[in-house]
């Protein structure tokens, strides 16, 4: 895996900028209606940069990659984003070959990030309510010595429920924190976001890996 | 996509509205070289002197750009509309704006904000530049008092930054300028009324809206809600209504001396802003707070929104002093020095 | 009846915003005894200097108490909503700043101001006061040049108080004021554009509409119409056509220095305005007309009116002395002197 | 005739105001859209300020009458009722006793000072479209030993006629100058005001005149 991370950003991209409108509305709910706009411009800027960083190790493009997205849609979702891609690069630094059996500690490490970034706690109504269960699902199949493919399918349904029951949470945090009990009812943009980012994640993973195999990709 | 905005390429709003201003300007900001969002003073670093960097989303014109200048911020980097500036931005800022004598942070409550200058001066203390955050937290309605530091940053920053500024234009040192500008960010309470929503220019259409002939009591600056949606009241229920809920928050006593803000979101007119004041000054007269200096005009915007702000700065004798020294920006609504 | 105001009773706007603007700068401007519309510098009548009265509607703040002020006009006042004063409140006004030097009357012309202010300076000549008269009337879609006598006046009139203004401070005679002033008000040549309409208080629903995607090019600021109405075109497109229209007029050429004032009619935000500038800029450079000084924000509004004009005066030494001179108003937009 | 004039002030008062809003209107189209507000605000000070002229010199209540008009809503319409109301009360200054017949001098010396004020012709599309012919016509029929009755409804017809002829005429002074061939479709506000204002003068002289005596009321 050296330039399949370049894939999966292109993926999202694809998948992921349709749905921007979904995201501003929701973000409009609860927030102040620009996450559309930062996921759109965010991924225009990954993908813009991905060429320069075809072939070099992972820990960088998914480092730069961050950094590049926040740097043109900076925002709490940008900066959480770029924490979260620098955190997980940093778990892999300096590996040649990453493989999905990584990608395990890539998603702790990024959880870890996100909590020391954003200091928000599990059921606070954000993206790390949407996240943390699909690392977990994600961890446990992979242990369980399931297909990447199988993994990927585990994960992203855990993160839809967890998006879901985004929706019955009071905010507790940032901006949809003052809207208090105003916020209950809306699902988490942020969380909203991750899961299409996750389900993009898994059509790349289903178009380019083999149905049953563990391991390499 | 129709909206009743003067742009060219939606997406290009804050790129243009950053040339426009350093067109407009050329003496008093330059830009951070590599950064199309980072403007600082034309004479920065000033040497010897505390830097202060701010920022924040664009469209809330004249923050947070036209906050940067003599006795007030040295430099400030903008996001998109409505968005944090980037981490690196910020680190630009923080370089070019420090002479050696430390940098102070001075922006509003916002989590992207807060997070991208967190990571920014965790960077700068990489380059061995000191750092210290004084955050903007002044709207009464976006957290009860006991959960101050939850609290969001409105129009009252603009005291933080001609109170810090002027004390940074002394000479005085890092921890004296954070010092006085936590008291005044402290001694400031603020609440916001809003009439209509606004459109970010990318998306195109409203992110909030409020029907004709309904308020938003407590609306923040980017459309975040208050505490509660009903009829337009008159200016002077509405005067009243801001007064009772920031008057016990600090409290403001009989005999305080305060600066007042009274800020148009927008589209509000001057007229409409003298009207509230004048309400405004008789509840503040029958209270026994003297009004030590008033502002009116437009200090902190969200575009085109429709609706005002009121903010109240209790004064001592030093933050008397630092208030009235000279400041200079070309983009403000009234000079705040004398 | 809704609006998006924030106000009292509708008929008592006028008087309750002049009430305010009093109560906020009570060492900057007083009331004349007798009159709740007529608002004169503190310290008038300046002893052995030429007074300066303006006057027109109220709603266009800070249009025109806002340029009562040192280095500026003398005294000021203010019709109802888009109405003239009385010419009984210019009489006051006239009388009460003069020091025996002569008062200016300086305003643009409508004819609600015109026919009150010859009134005015009918009654003013049988008491002893020796008056002249020089109108605003940059508006260059209002008529074409070989009826400029029938041009309205819009923001452009701002550059006629900072140069008449800056004249009168200095202690000139009365024929030199007003040729001053007339070569200001010459040498300014302006145009606006609208997006919406505004609605007068007291009428509670709009005088004038413009659909949401249309603008009226050179719209006046009452709502007059302009030159056509349209799709709403791309700000640069709206920098063009308007220099299109400004620059041969007077005309402007290469080599020429000139003074830019973009303006905003109440709702269009100051992004907004850069973004404008930005393109003039441009043009500007582009035609060899060095830009001497650039005024950004919202100097003649028409209350939430959405839209902008911008207005170039032609500078030469003199104009450019007088209009470098310091003046001071806290209403202003952005402080006129340097 | 001496507390007359302040009857004729109450009836315009009375039937003109309800009107403000077609003034209104048609002020909006073609001007700024306050003349409704000037009508109201001017009239009401008026009849605010008639108790002390009671019993005075028609001269001192037309023209006091006229200035308070436009104290209270200054505009051109404002200083044009003043300058009206000033003119035509010279004409019969220091004169106790004004009758019917004066009504004509009092018009002429109006329209005079109209014309001086505004420097408009007839034909330009103004308030003076309306009330030449009217004046014209209350002489002609004065003249001719027509009663107040007779001599009124005749200005009030020429009125009308004068009125409705604005509409297809062209601005060429003041507000809607500006608006060129677009002015042409819409009937002056000035004009209509003017017409409002005589009928209701005519309302008072049919309730308070005989149908058929000329000279005193
Ligand atoms: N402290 C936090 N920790 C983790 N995620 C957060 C935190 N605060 C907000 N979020 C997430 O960020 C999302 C909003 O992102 P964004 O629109 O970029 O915010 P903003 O516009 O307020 O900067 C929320 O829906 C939530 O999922
Ligand atoms: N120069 C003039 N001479 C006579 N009447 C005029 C003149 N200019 C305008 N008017 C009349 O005044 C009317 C408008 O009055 P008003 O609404 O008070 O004007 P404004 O609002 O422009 O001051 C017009 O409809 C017209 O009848
Ligand atoms: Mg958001
Ligand atoms: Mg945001
Ligand atoms: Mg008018
Ligand atoms: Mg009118």
């Amino acid at each position: 895996m050296t330039d399949e991370v370049l894939g999966i950003f292109k993926t999202i991209s694809e998948e992921v900028v349709p749905q921007a409108d979904t995201l501003r509305e929701l973000d409009a709910k609860i927030g102040d209606g620009d996450l559309g706009i930062t996921v759109t411009r965010g991924m225009e800027a990954v993908i813009a940069g991905l060429k320069e960083l075809e072939g070099t190790p992972v820990s960088n493009q998914l480092a730069r990659s961050g950094m590049a997205f926040n740097r043109a849609a900076a925002s709490t979702f940008g900066v959480l984003f770029a924490t979260a891609m620098m955190r997980g690069g940093a778990a892999v630094k300096d590996r040649e070959d990453v493989g999905a059996s990584d990608v395990a500690a890539i998603g702790q490490a990024a959880m870890k990030g996100l909590m020391d970034r954003g200091k928000a706690k599990i059921g606070d109504k954000t993206l790390l309510d949407a996240l943390a269960p699909a690392i977990e699902a994600f961890d446990k199949a992979n242990a369980a010595g399931k297909s990447l493919r199988e993994a990927t399918g585990a994960a992203v349904a855990a993160c839809e429920t967890g998006t879901t029951a985004t929706i019955e949470m009071q905010s507790r945090v940032s901006r949809a924190g003052w809207m208090g009990e105003r916020s209950i009812g809306v699902q988490d943009p942020g969380a909203t976001a991750v899961l299409f980012m996750l389900q993009a994640a898994q059509s790349w993973v289903n178009a380019n890996s083999e149905p049953q195999t563990n391991g390499g990709l | 996509m129709a909206m009743r905005k003067i742009i060219n390429d939606p997406s290009l709003v804050e790129d243009q509205t950053v040339a426009g201003i350093l067109a407009a300007f050329p003496d008093h900001l330059k830009r951070v070289e590599g950064s199309t969002r980072a403007l600082i003073r034309a004479d920065a670093p000033v040497a010897g002197k505390v830097g202060i960097a701010t920022g924040g989303g664009s469209g809330h014109l004249p923050l947070f750009l036209g906050y940067v200048g003599q006795g007030l911020a040295t430099g400030c980097c903008v996001g998109n509309v409505f968005s944090s500036p980037s981490a690196e931005d910020m680190l630009d800022v923080t370089k070019a704006i420090d002479s050696g004598a430390g940098v102070l942070y001075l922006y509003g409550n916002y989590s992207g904000d807060t997070m991208n200058f967190d990571m920014a001066s965790e960077m700068a203390e990489m380059e061995d530049i000191i750092v210290k955050t004084t955050l903007g937290r002044d709207d009464v309605t976006s957290a009860p008092n006991e959960e101050m530091e939850r609290r969001r940053g409105v129009a009252g920053i603009v005291f933080g930054f001609k109170i810090a500024g002027a004390a940074a234009e002394e000479g005085r040192d890092l921890d004296s300028v954070h010092a006085v500008a936590e008291k005044a960010v402290f001694n400031t309470r603020s609440m916001g009324v809003a009439l209509s929503g606004t459109t970010i220019p990318a998306a195109g259409q409203p992110g909030f809206e409020v029907a004709e002939g309904q308020m938003e009591l407590g609306m923040g600056i980017h459309g975040e809600p208050g505490v509660e949606i009903g009829p337009l009241l008159t200016a002077d229920e509405i005067a009243g209504q801001m007064l009772d809920r920031i008057l016990p928050d600090l409290p403001f006593s009989s005999g305080d001396a305060a600066a007042v803000l009274v800020n148009s979101l927008g589209a509000t007119a001057p007229e409409e802003l003298y009207i509230l004041y004048n309400k405004a000054s008789q509840i503040l007269g029958d209270r026994g707070i003297k009004v030590h200096r008033a502002f009116i005009g437009e200090y902190a915007t969200s575009m085109e929104m429709s609706g005002a702000s009121i903010s109240i700065c209790k004064l001592d004798d030093e933050l008397i002093s630092l208030l009235d020294a000279p400041a200079y920006s070309p983009l403000l609504s009234q000079q705040l020095g004398r």
